[in-house]
């Protein structure tokens, strides 16, 4: 009986050892305390909201996040033109839209023209820059990033358009003295049925463990007979597809126009917390950065004058890569000697 | 055992005592002692996954075993970040090379003499006074040991672009550099053929010889072993399971056993 | 056929040792100085010099502060705008807290400043490594600019946040034409490119790039991590710094949070790549890649079209062909233009011969 | 092959700066930014300034016989871009530059002491350097009609008019929404004075750059449950400003912008949570001025128009750039009146604009007739303190919601002749004027 729970007891042990339980948990308690205290001091329906708003903001900014985690994921490539695909994507699509093609016909053909996006830049860019540094992709990446932002607003124009999904901004559930908007909710609901999507995909497919593969190793990926090339091919067209997806939700937000290409800085907190391999971690740090910067702004933002949103959730990030230099969820770096 | 007390010529300068080192749940040492006798060489062997590499990541600071510790020169030696340990005179090599690939040779083995160096910004900005002198003096050193080694031609060339075998002597220049009492090599002749073995070999010899340097090196070519060292240690699955003279060792009943995969 | 060492033997280490081993590369050092003290000051205009030369200089000069920390020290940073600001800030600060003050002090001030933030938040670097490292410098960007944006000390309590920059005064003569102002920025980035060539060939700069090619075997022969790393954060916020205080006071003439945005810093980040990580001549070539073929295509662009095509669609194929000249770059030698200007002097070195 | 692409850019390098020679033209230096987050706004703005030349060129032959010539240069809302083109454009044209609109604050600052030494008039025209509009402390700079501060001192009468006068302002709460730079905080000071003098409660509430995402600001305003919310923003922030501003419940017609927050990119996004917001503008809605039709007529109908046709006369970042090609044009004018018919120099052209006196009269002959109200320039007075037109949107465009509310120079001036003469201590400069 006595040792029996002690095993438990080790067992406990043993879980609580880990760091990533340490900070999940120690995040949990402090938002339990924080929210006990709000409950007795303070608006505690008007936290609820800031708390909810916040997570459902957190999930616009993974949802583009996501994206770069795709292409990272594959070719350990960051990369610094998604932004530019966003812009480019829902470009594309607005215009179709306003060339009177139907919505479904117009997000297909605008995933189509990304696939051809993806190829060309397969052919052109990465293909003669296979085995060469990553730093290297990376700088590619930047041209790549001037490059699209050209074409997009010289392809269509670089006017402001109004994208009209169908859906009531404006409507929301009301939970007790709590707005929670329509059109949020069902975004978030769009970005985890994405992310759903990709996990399977990447568990299940052929395509999807060629890729885990081609992550872990390029060289070993290629000798066991993966076409390094087509793989490139498929990442980018996913990429695509979120950037599709992330310019109809951010574009039908702010309307379509160049400034949705700077979402692109939104998401880089949430991948290092996150960590930029893992799906699930880019909707976990979406929801931590989200919640957090918003906390973060209405509570403490008073005291130092506001508009704390653009550097806190660096500093969040910072704290978490300090207890954890992968991220949350980034793979275990191991240095061999 | 008694038969190497007999065979103490020089006195201990490390002793490794009792240590206990586990990554997770895997053993990787367990309650091993070890002793270091001065200008000796002191051979590790045993199968793949022994813990002979870590048998040197702990002398060399960049583990720290759970448990027992390790005496340098008499003294006990706390938790201590590798570049102290460096700077009492422990240098190595490495199993998978670890040379800096973007500098030359000559580079690569000034920065073993850094150690040795003064540092002081300024100076060093404006490259003047003694800042450069000192270049100078170590650059004389270095050359030394570049002649030592036979590479003068490969001076100037970027590490990476040398063949395999002069990396490798790159790398002991660089230990040698640090002028250190105790040398720690890693595998330093593994997947050489054997001119270049015996190249090294002698080098290894005649750093012993002429500099008096303590050496305790892991190899798996036996022959080289019992040629060059005077004692050997063997390891396996993480245990000492023999410590002695060559000729000993390689009739010991248990190292046999561990070799050929008996028991 | 001209440009060959054969024949040239060194007698002792010291010539060995010496900043350009070359006897031509020594000439063409020369030459290059000469035409930037003295030709170019006669030719350009002062549209070139103020507008085109100093820009580019100034940028060199924060570009070479970042090559300082990614390109020899292997640290990432997407920050060096904010160091930029901080030495701006701090150099503005101190001018019209203390007006006699001599300038040179003034700029100085401005890099220590920068120095010490930089060293600060230089700081995770201990723990946190590669591409997450990032976070870091960025936490620096945002937080500063925020900083500066809204805490009016730093401005002097200006209705306005935007700060004209007092006027300059070296030794009692005023800087205030294009062509003094150049005069002052060239010596200083003169003097810091041949600082950074001095630490880069000796002990400092040995530490450094031991800790970027293997930290894991620096730290075994006795290199303190910890003190190189933040050595390099220092020293490469000090230029960031100098560079800043200069982009205020040579370039702008205005201080503003908003001319030290994240743009910029990835703009820095992309010259030392373009050019060329871990060599004092990258920066230089990176910075005018990115100064100047914007300005050139842009000229261009009115020059060509003569308004036949409308400034709108230009001002976008600008773009495109900016990133296309990039990947293209890239993809002919993707080391950045100081490796091509490498390949360049050792075809030299055996023409007209192939071998 | 590099070598020959570098050698090709360096020679075409060599070009840039060599000035070819000119016609005998009034040089318009035109400094756009059409790429960038500001692109959007920039681009109406310089069709609209572009399109008036065209068409003063086309129907009138240029000015006192004299055409206009002009070049634009792609600033991307950035200082140091804007520099080089500053420079090099400034000696452009027979007699150099005429006039400089840089179209954004940050872009002013970083040449006002350059103007000073090349004499190259700067007008910056609703926004720019607050207490440049003392003249005569700034010779070279011209914030004309209305400047920031004397803007939100009609924009609190405006709230008064709504409250129902001035002394019902009192015990209000008003919440000022800024874009978090120099150009959005500038008004804090003004806004506070007339807070403590009409006794309304004040609480400035900044927005992150570039304000993509602003539900925590909005949750912060409904939590402060303000009568009235001054927006005071620029670029992508407005329009995202009024969504979550009907996200979080606030009526729209509560919610007054400043000129900056006021035109179709700001409001047709944000579609019906715009409808009702109503924001201050320099200028009349509507179309049918007959500047438009000329501009229809001389320039668009010729097949040399700048933009597309539809944003004539109904873009309102289009008519500022119409206003703004207006001011130059007329100080052009004004300064061949007194030089004669020849191209004019920079200096010359500050006289035109120092004396300009747009009466009804000329207003009429100009064709823009109450588009724009009288104003009249002077040595010390560099603004004109010109009343503030109010436009409610009302879902398809807008339209008049005041009628021209006067500003508060008694407020006003004090302040900018107190931060001008510190400036002039600052620079050593003695004031002219008297």
């Amino acid at each position: 009986m006595k040792n029996i729970l002690l095993k438990i007891l080790q067992c406990m042990l043993k879980i609580v050892n880990q760091k990533r339980f340490i900070l999940t948990f120690s995040v949990l308690v402090s938002v339990i305390i924080l929210s006990l205290a709000i409950y007795l001091f303070m608006d505690y329906w008007f936290f609820l909201e800031v708390f909810i708003g916040g997570l459902l903001s957190g999930v616009m900014y993974s949802l583009v996040a996501l994206g770069f985690v795709l292409i990272f994921k594959a070719s350990g490539v960051f990369n610094f033109a998604q932004g530019a695909m966003v812009l480019f994507a829902a470009l594309t699509f607005v215009r179709l839209i306003e060339m009177g093609v139907p919505m479904l016909g117009a997000a297909t053909l605008t995933m189509l023209v990304m696939v051809i996006l993806a190829i060309a830049i397969e052919r052109i860019v990465l293909r003669p820059l296979v085995n060469q540094d990553l730093i290297i992709l990376f700088m590619a990446t930047i041209g790549l990033n001037y490059f699209i932002e050209g074409m997009a607003q010289l392809v269509w124009d670089s006017n402001v358009h109004v994208l009209d999904l169908g859906i009531d901004e404006y409507a929301a559930y009301e939970i007790g003295e709590a707005f929670v908007n329509k059109f949020d909710v069902l975004a978030a609901l769009i970005a985890g049925g994405l992310v759903l999507l990709l996990a399977l995909f990447f568990r299940y497919t052929v395509i999807g463990r060629a890729l885990r593969a081609v992550a872990d190793d390029h060289q070993a990926a290629l000798s066991v007979g993966i076409p390094l090339r087509t793989i490139w091919i498929y990442v980018w067209s996913a990429a695509g597809l979120v950037a599709l997806v992330a310019g109809m939700v951010w574009g039908s937000k702010l309307g379509v126009q160049f400034a949705i290409a700077t979402v692109a800085l939104k998401a880089i907190p949430v991948l290092i917390i996150g960590g930029f391999t893992s799906v699930p971690g880019a909707i976990i740090g979406g929801l931590i950065v989200g919640c957090g910067e918003k906390l973060a702004e209405v509570y403490l933002g008073g005291f130092v004058g506001g508009a704390i949103e653009n550097w806190f959730p660096y500093m969040l990030a910072m704290i978490v890569l300090m207890i954890r230099p992968e991220g949350l969820f980034g793979e275990k770096i191991i240095e061999r000697v | 055992m008694n038969n190497v007390v007999k065979n103490i010529k020089s006195n201990l300068i490390m002793s490794i005592n009792h240590v206990n080192l586990s990554f997770g749940g895997l053993k990787a040492l367990v309650d091993v002692s070890l002793n270091i006798y001065e200008k000796q060489i002191l051979a590790i062997i045993g199968p793949n996954g022994a813990g002979k590499s870590c048998m040197l990541n702990i002398i060399s600071g960049i583990y720290t075993p759970q448990e027992g510790n390790v005496e340098w020169k008499g003294e006990k030696r706390g938790k201590i970040a590798p570049h102290d340990i460096a700077k009492m005179g422990i240098a190595r090599t490495f199993q998978n090379i670890a040379l800096f690939r973007g500098m030359s040779a000559l580079d690569n083995i000034l920065t073993g003499r850094n150690l040795l160096m003064k540092r002081g910004l300024l100076a060093e900005v404006f490259y003047a006074g003694w800042a450069k002198e000192q270049e100078i003096i170590h650059r004389k050193k270095v050359e030394e040991i570049i002649d030592f080694l036979e590479i003068q031609s490969v001076r100037k060339t970027p590490v990476s672009r040398l063949p395999y075998g002069i990396q490798k002597r790159v790398e002991l220049g660089r230990a040698l550099a640090a002028e250190p009492e105790l040398l720690l090599l890693d595998e330093p002749m593994a997947g050489m053929n054997v001119e270049e073995k015996e190249d090294m070999c002698r080098f290894v010899l005649d750093v012993n010889e002429q500099f008096g340097t303590t050496i305790v090196l892991i190899e798996h070519d036996m022959g080289v072993v019992m040629d060059i060292s005077d004692r050997v240690a063997v390891l396996d699955y993480g245990r000492k399971i023999a410590d002695g003279l060559p000729k000993d060792v390689r009739a010991d009943k248990k190292v046999i056993d561990a070799y050929l995969g008996v028991g | 056929m001209f440009y060959r060492e054969a024949g040239q033997f060194k007698t002792s280490y010291e010539a060995d040792q010496s900043i350009l081993p070359i006897f031509q590369d020594r000439i063409a050092m020369y030459i290059m100085l000469m035409f930037a003290f003295i030709v170019f000051p006669f030719i350009a205009n002062d549209y070139w010099l103020g507008s085109i030369l100093i820009p580019f200089l100034v940028l060199s000069l924060a570009a070479l502060g970042l090559n300082v920390l990614t390109g020899y020290a292997g640290q990432i940073s997407l920050g060096s705008a904010a160091f930029m600001a901080v030495g701006a800030f701090a150099a503005f600060n101190l001018h019209v807290r203390i007006p006699e003050i001599p300038f040179l002090v003034v700029f100085l001030w401005g890099g220590l400043c920068s120095a010490a933030v930089g060293m600060i938040f230089g700081l995770p670097s201990l723990r946190i490594k590669g591409f997450y490292l990032a976070v870091a410098t960025l936490a620096a960007q945002f937080f500063i600019e925020w900083l500066f944006t809204h805490f009016d000390w730093f401005t002097n309590y200006s209705t306005s946040g935007v700060i004209t920059a007092p006027p300059m005064h070296i030794f009692g003569f005023a800087i205030d034409n294009p062509l003094s102002k150049y005069f002052v920025v060239l010596t200083i980035v003169v003097l810091c490119a041949f600082g950074i060539r001095n630490l880069a060939r000796s002990e400092i700069g040995r530490a450094w790039m031991a800790v970027r090619d293997m930290d894991i075997a620096a730290e075994a022969i006795g290199i303190n991590l910890m003190k190189t790393k933040l050595l390099a954060f220092g020293v490469s916020s000090f230029l960031c710094g100098l560079a800043g205080a200069l982009w205020a006071y040579a370039v702008l003439g205005t201080v503003e949070p908003q001319a030290f945005d994240i743009i910029r810093s990835f703009e820095i980040l992309f010259m030392i790549i373009i050019g060329g990580l871990g060599s004092v001549s990258g920066a230089f070539l990176g910075a005018g890649f990115i100064v100047l073929l914007p300005i050139l295509l842009n000229n261009l662009g009115s020059l060509v079209t003569g308004g036949a095509i409308s400034t709108e669609t230009i001002a976008h194929i600008e773009y495109m062909i900016f990133g296309a000249f990039i990947v293209f770059f890239l993809i002919v030698e993707p080391n950045g233009l100081a490796r091509l200007w490498q390949i360049g002097k050792e075809k030299l070195r055996l023409w007209p011969f192939p071998y | 092959m590099i070598y020959r692409i570098l050698v090709t850019l360096i020679s075409y390098i060599m070009l840039i700066g060599i000035t070819v020679s000119f016609a005998a033209e009034h040089f318009v230096p035109v400094t756009s930014y059409r790429t960038g987050p500001y692109g959007i706004s920039g681009a109406p703005a310089a069709n609209g300034y572009v399109d008036y030349l065209k068409m003063i060129n086309a129907r009138d032959g240029g000015v006192g016989g004299v055409k206009l010539d002009w070049e634009e240069c792609e600033t991307a809302y950035k200082p140091d871009r804007f520099v080089e083109c500053y420079e090099r454009l400034k000696n452009k044209g027979v007699a150099g530059a005429t006039v400089f609109q840089p179209l954004g604050t940050g872009l002013t600052y970083s040449v006002i002491d350059r103007v000073a030494d090349d004499k190259i008039p700067l007008i910056t025209m609703g926004y720019g350097r607050t207490d440049a509009s003392d003249g005569s402390i700034f010779p070279w700079v011209f914030p004309l009609l209305v400047n920031y501060w004397s803007l939100s001192t009609a924009k609190i009468k405006y709230i008064g008019n709504l409250a129902g006068g001035m002394d019902k302002l009192k015990g209000l709460k008003i919440a000022n929404v800024y874009h978090d730079s120099a150009y959005g905080k500038e008004t804090g000071p003004v806004l506070e004075k007339q807070a403590e003098l009409y006794g309304f409660d004040l609480k400035g509430f900044p927005v992150a750059h570039p304000g993509l995402d602003q539900k925590a600001t909005w949750l912060n305003v409904r939590r402060y449950k303000p009568d009235y919310v001054i927006l005071r923003g620029w670029g992508v922030m407005n329009q995202t400003a009024l969504k979550e501003a009907a996200r979080a419940r606030i009526p729209a017609e509560n919610i007054v912008g400043v000129s900056w927050s006021c035109s179709e990119l700001d409001t047709v996004p944000a579609g019906k949570a715009a409808v009702g917001y109503t924001c201050s503008s320099m200028y009349n809605p509507g179309s049918h001025y007959k500047v438009f039709k000329d501009i229809l007529k001389y320039v668009h109908e010729a097949g040399n128009g700048t933009g597309p046709i539809e944003e004539v006369g109904n873009q309102q970042l289009y008519k500022t750039g119409v206003l703004m090609g207006i001011m130059t044009v007329e100080a052009i004018n004004k300064a061949t009146e007194k030089y004669g018919n020849k191209p004019m120099s920079g200096e010359q052209v500050r006289w035109g604009i120092e004396n300009l006196d747009l009466t009804s009269e000329r207003l009429e002959k100009m064709g823009i007739k109450d588009f724009i109200p009288n104003v009249k320039i002077s040595c010390a007075d560099h603004e004109g303190g010109a009343p503030v037109k109010f436009q409610r949107w009302n879902g398809t465009s807008f339209e008049p919601a005041s009628d021209w509310v006067t500003t508060d120079q008694n407020i006003v001036r004090p302040m900018i002749e107190a931060s001008s003469s510190a400036y002039a201590a600052e620079k050593g400069i003695t004031p002219r004027c008297n």
